[in-house]
């Protein structure tokens, strides 16, 4: 998952990450609950699992240089149970 | 030297210690006992982008300060490579870190592992240092004596002998260059 | 969590990213706050303007979807004081460095808190001045380091929100970036506030302040910015928590009072003088 | 008919050309404009605000821009030293604005209270790096009116700060005067488009309607977003600017000539010393002495073509000012030897007398009928 | 031989000068400046303070001076704007001390890392009011630190604030050089009697050495004390040391020359341009053009004479400047045309290379074989 | 009585006498006030210097025979600051008026405050510029008539007490021109407190403030002073008092705290570094 | 007018209300449907010492506008005689208040009681105007019913029926000197 | 008593008044509580009689313009028992 902007879907909620803007602070990495960000070769953030994610927000809360946007889809997919 | 006066540009990111590889460049330059000028780009971009850093060397008064087209390249990144790499003088010499290869496949230049061998030694932190010994062993702007005497002027003591092994193993590193020119 | 489904998508000026700030700023974590701020307040971008002063953080305005001047250092509160009396309508925030307002920028600090005009300033307090490269600035704490302080620093810093209130401001407010949730929530408040409010985010600044004074990249300085904060509970801090904060900065909302703004008085001294004002 | 003071018809003139907004600090001998202000502005819905100091003066009228208003300040030497930052900031936000310096003896607080000229080349060279810079004078109660008027004129074709540069003398002296009509210039009110550019050539949009502009006092381009071209793109819409205020020399270089014709030394004067010069001229002339006088109301750009029309006609050109010797310098630059120049200075607080400046003036012919003209 | 930054060669100039006092801002391009003071001066016993703007920065140098101190700072562009009004008050209160100002970018925050030359009128007539102005510059590290050193010189000698101007290359840029030696100027250190003046040409004598002087920005006569007269007795001081500045033009103004002898078109230029100057001027005389260099460190009192005495050897004079125009206007005004002057202006951060200079210089030439003189 | 047998004609400059003030201006009372703390403490007048800023008050120092100087509107402080750390050893007091010190002077008041630097600062409150003609000063109360607020003042004044508290001051006081004993004993003692140290005057301007809002002349002024203060004892106000005060402002000395001072604090430094200070 | 331009000169400490009786006076001028032209000293010298206010008055467009030799002077105060009480053009006329022959016995011009007849009328304050009337009705510098009118304008309403009595009184005492102009 | 500066000599006290730098305000003229001062026509302060002159400094205290100075002689007179 290395494109330069990817978006993460689960139920109602698209993570999108502008990897692109990534300055490989480190921040997102060392606070995401879930334990499934960090920095590839290129200091830019990877998420190695988007099963785990917990769509907390708070990598976007974080990052200081917006990469991460948690929306809400439009029209929810079929509810999944994910945490919310 | 190769040529009289010598124009050498160091580029690579911020933070990757450009400005202090030209600064020992021409320290070294002026134990050689050759007069010496070094400039930088300095800024915002001097974080971010693309930065360099650029030395003169020269046997005689140096007037014109900056270098409008290098003799030797030096590029640690991607983006450097892009903004600075391109332009060399006719004969001069790019010296790429080698990881710009897979970002940009049909680069020019001398390719070389530089940052793997400053990971190798420990500390990305020594690229620079690496990049320099290389880059002297190659080109031979300056002499290894003058360059290593630089190095222990401008290093905090607590880092000297990781950098000593960095530059060492830049020699090294130049030295297994085939093209040596 | 608040920020869950927030897209500030349309609040940040796209073209404009990357920021210039360092890996680990503090600052995009304000901006981002400020963003937030407005989505929460539901704004009308049109009529929003950033202002921003000379530093890292004055950055800010270009990089939000708003009206954007990016001023002079220091300066930033007296124009957005123009900006505001010419169109009262304009809902009007100035980002400025802890250099920026209370350095050069002091005496436009609290002239614009003693006038209550409706302003709201976000203040970057990384304690240092990061844009120059590490210089002492007045937020500097005693015995820090920085370029210009290399033996540490022999001056006392000033404590911005007991500035501000001294001065008159009716809207004062301490937050850091660690605080992600609380922070975005009290720049709204002071947005909505009628009168001058200030919101102060203590912030990190790994490459001058972190570096110089050796605390860690901008992870660990985020947990140092908790661990040196205490919340206190909103309105002005009792002699007892005082006492109970031991060293400890406090956060929170420490003054919120409604006083008489400044364009609504002028609105009136006009009417007086037989004019209509801001129509 | 009416019988205004210098400062009152500054204030008048910046009413009856739109001017809605005033901030300042008081400096004497500029107040009375911030006091006439103060009493009509409220009356008219529009801002009066007096700022902590200068430096917030000139910004919070640069922000005023911004806000839509038509705005200006005053202030006086010293306070004009401390906007000439904010000066640089408006040139290169091409931001209107209007900033009146009635100048005072200097250096420093000097003589509060006492005319001079010192500002003739802080007004075009005060804040640092390189603008272009639009200076009106004037001499007299009248022009102080127009000048401050024409001076928000310019400023919305040309979207710069505007300076009007009087003297204590001026600014407290009263004359009876018939104030002209104004017209306030229109400002059109485009809907920027997508492809709309803030900056360069481009009309002037204010905060709040309907275009988010970025506004900033680093080099940027016609976009208003810095970038690593701004440099070049700064230099360009600069020089874009010269070039339009070259074109349009005839039509913004303000000046009266009296007894021109045949003169053949030829008094350049402005401001208020240009009222002495008048009456040395009328001396001169019913003394058989073939004196003109030039009195310029528009300092800068400085009128080269008209300096060399007259060194091309004249035998020398006598420039009195009330300083050490300041536009003098552009004179000689333009008249590259073509005529005599010679400068006549002071910096004691005093006007000249029409008879020194006769003197003066007389000198110049005999020297050189005496032959001891020295190039 | 060591390898020094510019910035760090200003700083090392004034210790070795005798400063012992540094108040300053920080801002880029000359901030190292103060860093290095803040390194060196503590462990000398010297003061180093971080002032809260420019504004008080130069005030604090100001009462430093008063207060027996040889005191300096340094600024950049927007700095350099904020401290013209204490420029002014240095200059009517007759206190060495000594201001550099990197240049950057301009107008306003304009380009902040980037070299220009845009301050050059600004030095001389930036702050309101009259003054005369001494102003020195420099190309290379080693004149950074010699005009330094030398600024404290004319402090004392004049008892006037000295402007260093230097800009984003020289400030950053690295040369290897042997740093001179320096002897700090001696003060002289009267006994004070009831008689004695402490203005005018009289010695400078600090508070706390048993003369209790009056000190003011108003103007005065040598007493100190501002009376009626201020004005003439300000003036008066004011012409005596512009006649004594005149009378020392040669001792004052430091200047290089490069193939002077014979040449037809002589580039005048200073700082960091006038290397590209050498460098263009030794092109042209490779290709056998007769190019000449004329590089002015002393720029204020500006040397006339020596510009007279190139223009009647020269067909064309060549003013390349970092700048929209600004030391041309001065050359222009004392060469008179007794031969032609040509600007050439850039102002978009990029120094002019050597075969841009040469380029102009040549064509300059060509223009008047060809007989398209335009005088 | 305490005024009895001061003679303090070798604390004035005799030859540049009369002042420049108008009939009945408080500056007067001050200068006096200031040239009797100086007698108070037998200070060696060679080594005192009086700064003034512009303005009425700004006059000062012509007035008093010690070293003087008279610098610019509003900057005095920063002067001072310059002239005391070259030569620690010296008296310094800073004579500004309240549109010098808190109008244009303001950030410099605030940063001298901060750094606890052992000048004395005499604050001539006359609530209005008096120089430039009788325009609103920071200082000038709301509904107050000055000629730029002509129906009125809308602004907020300044409290300059609580300022310099706010910013760090650790000597600070108020006194009146009416309290020609309590007056120079408070300058006395803020001079000989080692650290930045503060006494407001409220001084009568008859000539604008007093007829512009038609508080008489100098004799009415006076009397006028006396009534709308009240003193409270020295230390922090307590909360009661606030409350007892009913509008009227206090006068006294609102706090004596002994901190480090900056010259003392400039000296360790040196030290530390190897250096000798102020020797 | 006496001449033309005719150049006024009126003196006095501050507060004696010099600069406004100047205005006063100019505006009649214009009212006579002449161009003029007032300038001030101005400054702490207007507050203390002697200030001055000076008005030329022209058929024809004024160039100058201050007043090198004054054709009328009037000096209400010892300090205004002194700087400005001495000069006069061939011919002109200089107005004393009384008062100052007591400190300066040999001064020299028309010496009338000004201040005294101010406060007759009961209010020092209005000395300018009574000196005003007695100028105008010495000298014909302008025509009374426009400087009763220019006081109309300038003067706020409550005080007007005291100054329309003082400058009536400055009238009848400038018709009561003989020498006149 | 209308000399420029004069001297009231009583007891060991001089009250010295410089009547030339006085302006007139009537400060002290309201706050003698011997009330003996009061302004002649020139708008200067005189001081009517001296002899009920309590010396009591408060002229001295309001003045702005330093027309009084009260001190102690060297050698004081006779002691007269004035009040002190
Ligand atoms: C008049 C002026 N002085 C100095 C500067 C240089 N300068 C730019 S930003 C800055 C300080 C930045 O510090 P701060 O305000 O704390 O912002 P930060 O960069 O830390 O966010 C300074 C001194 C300037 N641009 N203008
Ligand atoms: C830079 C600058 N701005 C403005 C002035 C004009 N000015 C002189 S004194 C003064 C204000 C005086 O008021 P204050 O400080 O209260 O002193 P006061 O005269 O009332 O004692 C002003 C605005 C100046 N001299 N310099
Ligand atoms: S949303 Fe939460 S769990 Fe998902 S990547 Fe971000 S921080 Fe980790
Ligand atoms: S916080 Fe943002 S910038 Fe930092 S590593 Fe994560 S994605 Fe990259
Ligand atoms: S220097 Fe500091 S404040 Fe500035 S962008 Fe970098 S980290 Fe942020
Ligand atoms: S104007 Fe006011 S403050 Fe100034 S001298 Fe007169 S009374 Fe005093
Ligand atoms: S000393 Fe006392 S009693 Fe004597 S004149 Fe002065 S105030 Fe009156
Ligand atoms: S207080 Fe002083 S100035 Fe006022 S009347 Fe008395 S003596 Fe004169
Ligand atoms: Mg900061
Ligand atoms: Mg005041």
């Amino acid at each position: 998952m290395k494109e330069e902007q990817l978006q993460l879907i689960q139920h109602d909620r698209i993570l999108t990450v502008q990897r692109d803007w990534c300055k490989g602070c480190n921040l997102c990495v060392q606070s995401c609950p879930a334990g499934i960000l960090s920095l590839d070769d290129g200091e830019r953030v990877i998420v190695e699992d988007i099963s785990r994610c917990i769509f907390c927000g708070v990598c976007a809360a974080r990052c200081p240089d917006f990469v991460f946007t948690l929306a809400r889809t439009a029209q929810p997919q079929v509810a999944m149970g994910g945490p919310a | 030297m190769r040529s009289d006066p010598l124009r050498i540009r160091l580029s690579g990111r911020g933070g990757q210690g450009i400005i202090l590889a030209g600064t020992m460049l021409a320290e070294a330059a002026m134990q050689d006992g050759l007069y010496v000028v070094q400039t930088q780009s300095y800024g915002p971009e001097a974080r971010l982008g693309a930065s360099k850093s650029e030395v003169v060397v020269a046997s005689k008064e140096i007037a014109f300060p900056e270098v409008l087209v290098p003799d030797l390249v030096l590029c640690f990144s991607r983006e450097a490579y892009l903004k600075f790499g391109k332009q060399v003088s006719p004969g001069g010499v790019v010296l790429l870190e080698e990881s710009i290869l897979k970002d940009i496949p049909d680069a020019q230049g001398q390719f070389l592992p530089l940052r793997r061998t400053a990971r190798e030694l420990g500390k990305e932190l020594v690229l620079n240092v690496v990049g320099l010994g290389a880059l002297v062993a190659i080109t031979q702007a300056v002499s290894r004596e003058s360059l290593r005497s630089a190095l222990r002027h401008r290093v905090k003591p607590e880092f000297l002998d990781l950098n000593v092994d960095a530059l060492e193993a830049g020699f090294r590193l130049g030295e297994s260059v085939p093209s040596r020119a | 969590m608040a920020s869950v489904g927030q897209d500030l998508t349309e609040y940040l000026r796209q073209e404009m990213m990357p920021t210039v700030w360092c890996p680990g700023c503090g600052h995009g974590i304000i901006a981002q706050g400020i963003a937030s701020a407005l989505k929460q307040i539901d704004a009308d971008l049109d009529q929003v303007v950033v202002v921003g002063g000379i530093g890292c953080s004055g950055r800010t305005p270009f990089y939000m979807n708003t009206g954007a001047m990016h001023t002079t250092h220091g300066r930033a509160l007296a124009f957005a004081t123009g900006l505001k009396m010419a169109r009262p309508s304009l809902t009007v925030i100035v980002a400025m460095g802890d250099g920026d307002a209370l350095a050069i920028g002091g005496n436009h600090f609290i002239h614009a808190a003693r006038r209550n005009i409706d302003l709201t300033v976000v203040l970057y307090n990384n304690s240092i001045y990061g844009m120059t490269g590490g210089q002492a600035a007045p937020t500097t704490p005693p015995t820090s380091h920085s370029t210009t302080t290399p033996l540490g620093s022999i001056e006392p810093n000033f404590d911005s929100t007991a500035l501000a209130m001294a001065a008159g401001a009716t809207f004062v407010a301490r937050s850091t970036t660690f605080d992600f949730q609380e922070m975005p929530q009290l720049i709204a408040r002071a947005i909505r506030h009628p009168g001058f409010s200030m919101v102060e985010v203590l912030s990190q600044c790994p490459t001058y302040y972190g570096r110089l004074n050796r605390l860690g990249e901008a992870p660990e300085m985020l947990l140092y910015e908790r661990d040196r904060t205490m919340p206190v509970p909103d309105g002005p801090i009792p002699e007892i928590t005082r006492e109970q904060l031991v060293g400890k900065q406090p956060i929170g909302l420490f003054r919120e009072e409604i006083r008489p703004e400044y364009t609504e008085r002028y609105r009136e001294l006009c009417q007086m003088a037989g004019g209509t004002y801001g129509a | 008919m009416r019988l205004i003071q210098g400062n009152e018809a500054v204030a008048l003139g910046a009413i009856a050309a739109g001017c809605d907004f005033y901030a300042g600090y008081p400096i004497t001998p500029a107040t009375e404009i911030m006091e006439q202000m103060a009493r009509i502005l409220p009356s008219r819905g529009g801002v009066f605000i007096q700022m902590e100091d200068e430096l917030s003066a000139a910004a919070a009228v640069i922000g005023a821009a911004w806000g839509g208003a038509r705005a200006m300040t005053a202030t006086s030497g010293p306070g004009f030293s401390l906007m000439q930052e904010h000066i640089g900031y408006a040139a290169m936000t091409q931001t209107p604005c209007v900033i009146v310096d009635s100048q005072r003896g200097g250096p420093s607080t000097g003589l509060p209270t006492l005319p001079a000229q010192g500002e003739v080349m802080q007004a075009r060279f005060g804040s640092h790096g390189d603008r272009i810079a639009i200076v009106l004078t004037a001499s007299s109660v009248r022009s102080a009116y127009e000048m401050t008027a024409r001076a928000f004129e310019l400023a919305e074709i040309y979207r710069q700060p505007i300076i009007v540069l009087l003297d204590a003398v001026l600014s407290h002296m009263r004359e009876n005067v018939d104030l002209p009509e104004v017209t306030p210039a229109v400002r059109p009110k485009p809907v920027p488009g997508d492809a709309f550019q803030p900056f360069g050539d481009n009309p002037f949009v204010p905060f709040g309607e309907g275009y988010r502009s970025v506004v900033t006092g680093l080099a940027h381009d016609e976009s208003g977003l810095p970038n690593t071209a701004g440099g070049k793109a700064a230099e360009r819409m600069m020089r874009a600017l010269e070039d339009r205020l070259r074109r349009d020399a005839r039509k913004i270089t303000h000046y009266t000539t009296h007894a021109l014709e045949g003169a053949k030394v030829v008094v350049l004067s402005y401001g208020i010393t240009a009222r002495a010069a008048r009456e040395a001229v009328e001396l001169l002339r019913s003394r058989g002495v073939p004196a003109g006088l030039l009195d310029l109301q528009t300092l800068w750009p400085f009128p080269d073509w008209l300096v060399q029309e007259i060194a091309a006609q004249a035998d020398a050109i006598l420039v009195p000012e009330l300083n050490l010797g300041q536009l003098v310098m552009p004179v000689q630059a333009a008249a590259q030897g073509r005529c005599r120049i010679e400068p006549l200075g002071r910096a004691d607080g005093n006007l000249f007398t029409p008879e020194e400046i006769a003197d003066a003036a007389r000198s110049l012919l005999a020297e050189k009928e005496g032959g001891v003209l020295h190039g």
